[in-house]
């Protein structure tokens, strides 16, 4: 069934640790829906056949007798429940509840606007600078961070470019400055809402990087580009543009990257990087 | 050829049509303020400092139009239960008395209101103020469309009741259901808004 | 409440004076209960059970259900069912929101 | 008896008329033409979808910019399609024209309950259809926050969005009036003999949408009141405190929630779908009843099954919210209540299924229609289960595969049962025949190009691809695989369109026909085939009010010397 619904469409890898769980439990659905589907169609075309009034020119006051139905109908709400305990709860569970807050998870703020992703590490110290809207720039600040607390002084600040690494709990607290959009990541099976005035929890762990996948996809229609964040949430005029670019390393190549942002800090605060020519 | 059961009840029911009718509407009243209700805990809750209502509004002019809608409301039913009596005069009475009482109603609104614009509370100034605005308003709409109807039935309706006394006593009866929902709601309004 | 007698509807007005005392009575109970410092939930809990007392002295005898058709009952049944539900499902889901 | 003593002219006849009768004819009417006008608007969008970016033809020139279609104005048609379909298009014509024509017949009731408010729940109706339209004339056009109008989204939306919200304030109070002259109706005027268990599935299906509009509606219509002081009085219900919209910070007081109005939302619109669903359940039962020769099997299991369906509906709004960051506990509550409404949607297929079983099936039009509803709306619910669960929703939530499980079942869903009830009651409605081969026709080709257009809608959002995409996906890579659908499913909706020509046609024609038709043409066995006249106006729907004496389905009964025995008939 998976290969089947990848062949329909369905994105051949799921690159986080919550993927195939998820994957898995779209196929399971998808197996009741077909085995409902085509055991009723073939019964109803059957019927249809059997019954047209050439053939049955008098109908059957009584009509099926049996109870069979009830057990189809018992049968489905069976496999439901083992679906919601087997499968959904438990996966929801850990959405919601494993959320990593240790050490050994990435910290990172994100935070939608109309129509951008903006990105906040929080540096080396692993604290977030204090942000205030008063503070908003839409050119040179747009998540409006006060350089002037001393946890801000090395935070790192990108426009829909979120770098990660591989293998690692990567904590993502969700955010939004305008209007309600939604953060996807489609190859890894995360979406969240992001919702103005709540700042609500996304964590995942990438078991693939950029590299790898890249590989994946040579041969196909987007063979050479990357992981996306996608906007799911009608959010406006600009909703269909609205994409960020996923790019997941090896631990090495985190560090490297980390490292280089560093030198925009210095300079001038973010302006002048960040593809977001693309967008 | 006639709608039935609109003097007459239904044997199997035991209604008239009328009645039915304004119950089925009521409960929809029920869950058009359920909605804002609603509305007003989830706000509330979701802040961490929201405004005791004396702060802003006066409790004793409430407190007298509780009394206002309370009154009109006994006497909404005592004139319904004079037509029972076949009692016109005091029908005409109560029901004028409802409509005063009423009218008292709102103007004393009217003074709460203009005194908050005279201290800048608006609706903007904060939820609380918003909520508070947006339920009082729809329920002084809900007490307006009393008032007329009211006094339809209290002047050139009431001409029904010399040809068809019956039904003149259930619409009054009828009138009377929808006037003390409004009574109702207010009685809930009055200490979620003005004593929390 | 369409064939009573005089007599009945006359035990009716009593009645409905009656209510009317009580009902004056609880509002000045409620509005001296807001003056008590019963905290915020205690305070909220008490002004609740007065408002609903009264309400239901209203729909019960001026609004005559307590003694209605069972048709109105169960109108009433499901609406009051849903009442309940839009009031504090939203509110249970959105304090279950997961939050940083 | 039908005639009037006065003579009436034709402004109060046809126009100001409290005949349900012809309120239902005006419904119909209107909400047909507002269903043509809201796929229309689609068929535009579709263009951009399939070419983006390039002129639409035809009617570019009322697009502006070179006859492209701006990515706004997409918005504002979506929005619009999605309001118009729903709320102008099928609930007006599956409950006001449908249920306001056949209910009073069907229980042998000589009218509504209260003639006076029928027909102006049909004018705010008008009304509010004539502001929706406005809409579209105002600076910065129609709505464009989706027909889910989420704020803040919408708090800051141009002016459409009020106009959009005072169109929504009329249809609910429309929509209330009209609910409780439905249940007033049906529990007060039933005629002697039409017990509850006597009455047509139908009415069933009326009587439980109209307690759904009565209860759910309000909320709605609260949020409304909610949002439009937040537009106009500048409150900030929906807003948060600190908002930076578009480089400004807004200056509200704040503390408000965007949560509250997806609730109160969703309060109305999870049983407004099934608003939309039970009165096509409804029409195709007494087809299938009609064109088996046989009883529906199992009418108790059916009335109990909707029944539960209806309370249900309201316990499980929130599976649209699962992304919003729905906690564990609340999250298996609504999964949990979303799998068991399920159950009562399987039963109801089943017995329908099963009812083929036995059956002596003709195949006239809207047979043909309604057992194209079965297996389109098997599919539609379906594929609502990998909605169902949260662990699922998560990758396909606010993707094409909503949209295609949901016009699975609103589309050849829904929309098949209303043009089968059309075909089926055509003949009662205006005492004239349609044209079977064009009805054949118009069928065979809905069907096909429905499945072009709603298929495809799988694969993309299984792709992952978002909805509401002014380029279709065009610039994601994830939707690479998949683009070419778009130009199939844009063809086959034009198609489509292009059957619903057949449709057009055989009702004009048929409409300028003789009356030809006899009084029962089907062997139908309910009440309303009974009555003589065909159609006869004016309060009174019959010459005299038939009594019941038996259950709506008594087809091939053994031993009788018909293949159906009317509900009417002695014995
Ligand atoms: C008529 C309308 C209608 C109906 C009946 C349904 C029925 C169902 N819907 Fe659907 N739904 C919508 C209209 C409808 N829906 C709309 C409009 C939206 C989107 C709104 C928006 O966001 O804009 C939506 C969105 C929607 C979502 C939110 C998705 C998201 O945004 O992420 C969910 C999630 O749970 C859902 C679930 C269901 C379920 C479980 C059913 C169940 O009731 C279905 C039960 C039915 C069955 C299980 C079928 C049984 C089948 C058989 C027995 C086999 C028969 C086979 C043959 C005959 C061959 N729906
Ligand atoms: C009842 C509801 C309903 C119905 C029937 C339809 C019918 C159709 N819908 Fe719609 N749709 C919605 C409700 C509905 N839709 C909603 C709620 C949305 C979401 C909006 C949002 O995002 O906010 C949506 C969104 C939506 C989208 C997604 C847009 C996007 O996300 O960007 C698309 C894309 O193809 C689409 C296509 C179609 C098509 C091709 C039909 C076709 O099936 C149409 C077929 C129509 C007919 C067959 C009717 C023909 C009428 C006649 C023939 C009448 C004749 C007239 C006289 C005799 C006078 N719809
Ligand atoms: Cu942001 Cu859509
Ligand atoms: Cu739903």
């Amino acid at each position: 069934m998976l290969e089947l619904l990848r062949n329909l469409g369905l994105p051949s890898v799921a690159a986080s640790t919550q993927g195939p769980a998820i994957d898995n439990i779209i196929s399971l659905i998808h197996w009741l829906m077909l085995i409902l589907f085509v055991g009723w169609g073939a019964y109803f075309i059957y019927a249809l056949n059997k019954f047209k009034a050439s053939s049955n020119p008098k109908a059957d006051y009584h009509g099926v007798k049996s109870h069979f139905s009830s057990y189809i109908e018992a049968g489905v709400a069976v496999i439901e429940v083992v679906l919601l305990f087997g499968f959904a709860f438990p996966i929801w569970a850990s959405r919601v509840n494993d959320v990593p807050k240790g050490p050994d998870a990435v910290q990172i703020r994100v935070v939608a606007q109309q129509f951008a992703w903006n990105i906040h590490y929080p540096g080396d110290d692993g604290v977030f600078g204090k942000t205030s809207a008063d503070l908003v720039d839409e050119a040179e600040n747009p998540i409006g961070l006060d350089r002037s607390d001393e946890f801000a002084k090395d935070d790192i600040f990108t426009i829909n470019q979120l770098h990660i690494p591989v293998n690692t709990p990567i904590n993502i607290s969700l955010s939004s400055k305008d209007v309600i959009h939604s953060f996807g990541l489609t190859e890894l099976r995360v979406k969240q809402d992001a919702i103005p005035g709540m700042e609500i929890p996304v964590w995942f762990e990438a078991t693939m990087t950029t590299e790898e996948f890249l590989k994946t996809t040579v041969g196909t229609a987007r063979e050479g580009q990357g992981f996306e964040i996608s906007c799911a949430q009608l959010c406006g005029l600009g909703h269909y543009r609205m994409k960020g670019f996923l790019t997941i390393h090896d631990d090495e190549g985190y560090a490297a990257w980390l490292e280089e942002q560093k030198q925009y800090i210095v300079e001038d605060d973010e302006d002048d990087w960040g593809d977001d020519e693309d967008w | 050829m006639d709608i039935p059961y609109t003097v007459k009840n239904r044997p199997d029911t035991g209604l008239y049509n009328g009645k039915l009718g304004v119950w089925l509407f009521l409960a929809s009243e029920v869950m058009l303020f359920g909605g804002l209700f609603s509305a007003y805990i989830f706000l509330r809750t979701g802040v961490d400092n929201w405004p005791m209502g004396a702060e802003y509004l006066s409790v004793p002019l409430a407190t007298l139009n509780t009394m206002f809608l309370i009154t009109s409301s006994v006497t909404m039913v005592m004139s319904w239960a004079s037509l029972k009596l076949n009692d016109f005069k005091k029908f005409k009475m109560y029901a004028g008395i409802t409509l005063l009482l009423a009218l008292g109603f709102l103007v004393v609104k009217y003074f709460e209101y203009t005194s908050k614009f005279h201290h800048g509370y608006f609706p903007s100034t904060n939820n609380f103020l918003g909520i508070y605005f947006t339920m009082t308003g729809l329920h002084v709409l809900h007490v307006i469309g009393g008032i007329v109807v009211i006094f339809f039935y209290w002047m050139p309706g009431a001409k029904m009741w010399e040809t068809d006394p019956g039904r003149f006593t259930n619409r009054i009866e009828i009138v009377g259901l929808y006037w003390h929902f409004v009574d109702l709601v207010w009685i809930f309004l009055f200490p979620v808004l003005y004593l929390l | 409440m369409a064939n009573m007698t005089p007599e009945e509807v006359k035990h009716h007005i009593k009645t409905y004076v009656m209510v009317f005392v009580a009902l004056a009575f609880l509002t000045v109970v409620t509005v001296g209960i807001s003056y008590l410092d019963l905290g915020v939930t205690g305070g909220i809990v008490l002004a609740l059970i007065v408002a609903s007392i009264k309400g239901s002295l209203v729909a019960c005898y001026f609004m005559h259900l307590i003694d209605e058709k069972i048709t109105i009952y169960w109108t009433l049944l499901a609406t009051v069912a849903m009442f309940l539900v839009l009031l504090f499902l939203p509110l249970s889901t959105s304090l279950a929101q997961t939050q940083v | 008896m039908s005639t009037d003593h006065h003579k009436e002219s034709f402004w109060t006849k046809y126009i100001f008329s409290t005949d349900h009768k012809i309120i239902g004819i005006q419904y119909g009417i209107t909400s047909l033409v507002w269903l043509l006008f809201g796929f229309t608007l689609m068929m535009i969008m579709r263009y951009q979808l399939a070419y983006p970016e390039s002129p639409v033809p035809f009617i570019g020139s009322l697009l502006g910019d070179g006859g492209i279609l701006p990515s706004e104005m997409y918005n504002s048609l979506g929005a619009m399609h999605g309001t118009i379909m729903i709320f102008l298009g099928v609930v007006p014509l599956a409950f006001g024209a449908f249920g306001n024509y056949f209910v009073p017949l069907q229980i042998g009731a000589i009218d509504m309950a209260f003639p006076k408010l029928n027909a102006a729940s049909y004018w705010m109706y008008f009304m509010g259809s004539v502001v929706m339209a406005i809409g579209f004339f105002v600076p910065g056009g129609a709505a464009n926050s989706g027909w889910t109008s989420y704020p803040p989204l919408a708090d800051v939306a141009t002016m459409g969005q009020t106009v959009w919200l005072w169109g929504m304030v009329l249809l609910i109070t429309s929509s209330l009036l009209g609910s409780v002259n439905i249940l007033v109706t049906v529990i007060q005027l039933r005629t002697e003999g039409m017990t509850w268990m006597k009455l047509p599935i139908f009415v069933w299906t009326q009587f439980i949408t109209a307690f759904l509009l009565l209860l759910a509606f309000p909320p709605l219509e609260a949020a409304g009141v909610l949002q439009l002081m937040d537009r106009l009085a500048g409150t900030s219900f929906f807003m948060p405190s600190g908002l930076v919209v578009s480089g400004e910070v807004l200056t509200n007081a704040g503390g408000g929630s965007p949560l509250l109005w997806q609730h109160l939302f969703w309060f109305l619109a999870h049983p407004e779908v099934y608003v939309l669903i039970l009165p096509a359940f409804g029409i195709i039962t007494e087809i299938i009843a009609n064109n088996t020769r046989k009883p529906i099997w199992g009418y108790k299991a059916l009335v109990y099954a909707m029944i539960f369906l209806g309370f249900m509906s309201f316990i499980v709004w929130a599976h649209h919210m699962y992304i919003t960051g729905m906690g564990t506990t609340i999250g298996a509550f609504f999964q949990t209540t979303t799998m068991i409404i399920s159950i009562p949607s399987v039963v109801i297929l089943t017995a329908l299924l099963l009812s083929l079983w036995g059956g002596s099936i003709r195949f006239n039009t809207p047979m043909l229609f309604a057992l194209g509803f079965i297996p389109m709306f098997g599919i539609g619910g379906l594929t609502g289960l990998p909605l169902g669960l949260a662990a699922s929703d998560i990758h396909l939530h606010d993707t094409y595969y909503v949209i295609g499980h949901f016009h699975y079942v609103v589309a050849p869903g829904t929309i098949f049962a209303l043009f089968a009830g059309i075909y089926y009651w055509f003949p009662k409605m205006t005492g004239k025949k349609t044209n079977e081969t064009l009805g054949k026709l118009h069928f065979f080709f809905s069907f096909i190009f429905m499945n072009g257009v709603f298929m495809p809608m799988f694969v993309q959002g299984l792709a992952g691809v978002s909805r509401r995409l002014w380029d279709g996906g065009e610039i994601y890579a994830h939707a690479a695989d998949v683009l070419y659908l778009n130009e199939v499913m844009s063809v086959s909706a034009w198609l489509l369109g292009l059957a619903q020509i057949f449709f057009i046609v055989n009702m004009i024609v048929s409409l300028r026909g003789k009356k030809t038709a006899e009084v029962n043409p089907w062997d139908a066995t309910t009440i309303e085939w009974t009555d003589t006249t065909s159609p006869p106006l004016g309060h009174g729907n019959f010459e005299t009010v038939p009594s019941v004496y038996r259950g709506p389905y008594e087809y091939s009964v053994p031993g009788a010397d018909k293949d159906f025995t009317p509900q009417s008939e002695k014995g």
